[in-house]
């Protein structure tokens, strides 16, 4: 399946992009979907365990993806 | 009760107009403003993004849980985003109640949780036409 | 730093300008507002009076208490006197500080001392035509 | 010496008076003012002890009067 990552603010401008394609198997999980990432030109300025959100709510390592999921990462927070 | 982001500038009277409640005794308010100075560097504005739709999320789920906890569903949480120049205010809250001290609480925890729990960011404008993201807990204390 | 009785509106915008200040990242405030119900009595209005030079000297005390734990001077607190209707405005504070924390309890720490210490009464005025004094820690919680 | 005790919302209202003048001996205490107080028509409608102010300062019973002082009755206070 292809899993669409959104990006923001610094880590958009890390990776050069709004948003990436990642190819993975079926029922892959967050930390499979990192471990791709973490392959793509620019990812080794990202921090060791970027949050990552799924479906609009944070999500830890071992949540697992299915087609069509709005995936995001998250730098860290700063509103306000 | 409603919490969202906005892209103009944030109206802190209509916000307590639209709280304003029939036997309501208080009304408190919070606006965070765009600094001239942080960490030592002279500041000309801030530009802030946001993951609009997980931001509005969290923002309302806040908002919500401020209702629950507090009891008053008198609550208007603004953010807003793009450039947003020094003395302007990128985020408005406002909670009106029956009494001060939960309206004042409520306010408090609006603005605690919506630092640490929704995705938005600030890139710094400097005078000196450079720019940084910006970090909580990084640098000088935030407001 | 300002602190006084008034006799009209309390305009909070203009309280908000006024301690507008370069370098303040935070602006809190509370409004007290005349509630329509007390304890169980459909309220008109409030009549308010205060010993005024004695009220204006408590109050700028409380201010500069504020001023000096919670370190800003950007502080202006507004209590309004006569007939005020229901909705409408009877106290106004504004806070601004360069960080979020302090300028919420400077606002607390404000309308929790004027509460106690300023000599101000209010003479409650009920839809049925009937009034009466109004004493803190009396009847339903008072906001 | 004459010292006048500015009365206010409630007490204004149990006295009949804005205010009213009391004769007392050179430094008398507050104490002795409000002694004093207690004999006027409605002052049984007062408090035990009501607040006193002196020169815009809550006084004790023990404040030593003089000549010209500012002073009133300070019902309970109901602000905000």
């Amino acid at each position: 399946m292809t899993i669409t990552v959104q990006l923001f603010a610094s880590y958009a401008e890390v990776l050069g992009a709004k948003s990436i394609q990642i190819e993975l198997p079926e029922s892959a999980t967050v930390k499979a979907l990192m471990a791709a990432v973490s392959k793509f030109p620019g990812a080794n300025r990202l921090p060791p365990h970027p949050l990552v959100a799924v479906n609009l709510s944070y999500a830890n390592q071992d949540v697992v993806l299915k087609a069509g999921d709005e995936v995001a990462l998250i730098p860290p927070v700063a509103g306000g | 009760m409603r919490a969202g982001i906005v892209t103009r500038q944030i109206d802190l009277a209509a916000l307590m107009s639209e709280v304003s409640k029939d036997g309501h005794g208080a009304v408190a308010s919070f606006m965070g403003i765009v600094r001239s100075v942080n960490d030592g560097k002279s500041v000309t504005g801030i530009d802030y993004s946001a993951y609009d739709a997980m931001a509005e999320k969290e923002m309302s789920a806040i908002a919500a849980e401020a209702a629950s906890r507090f009891l008053t569903d008198a609550i208007v949480v603004e953010h807003r985003t793009g450039y947003v120049t020094v003395g302007e205010a990128s985020v408005g809250i406002v909670v009106s109640h029956e009494r001060r001290a939960p309206a004042l609480d409520a306010v408090r925890y609006i603005i605690e949780e919506l630092k640490v729990r929704v995705p938005i960011w600030k890139c710094e404008h400097y005078a000196d036409g450079s720019r940084d993201w910006v970090h909580a807990g990084t640098g000088a204390p935030r407001t």
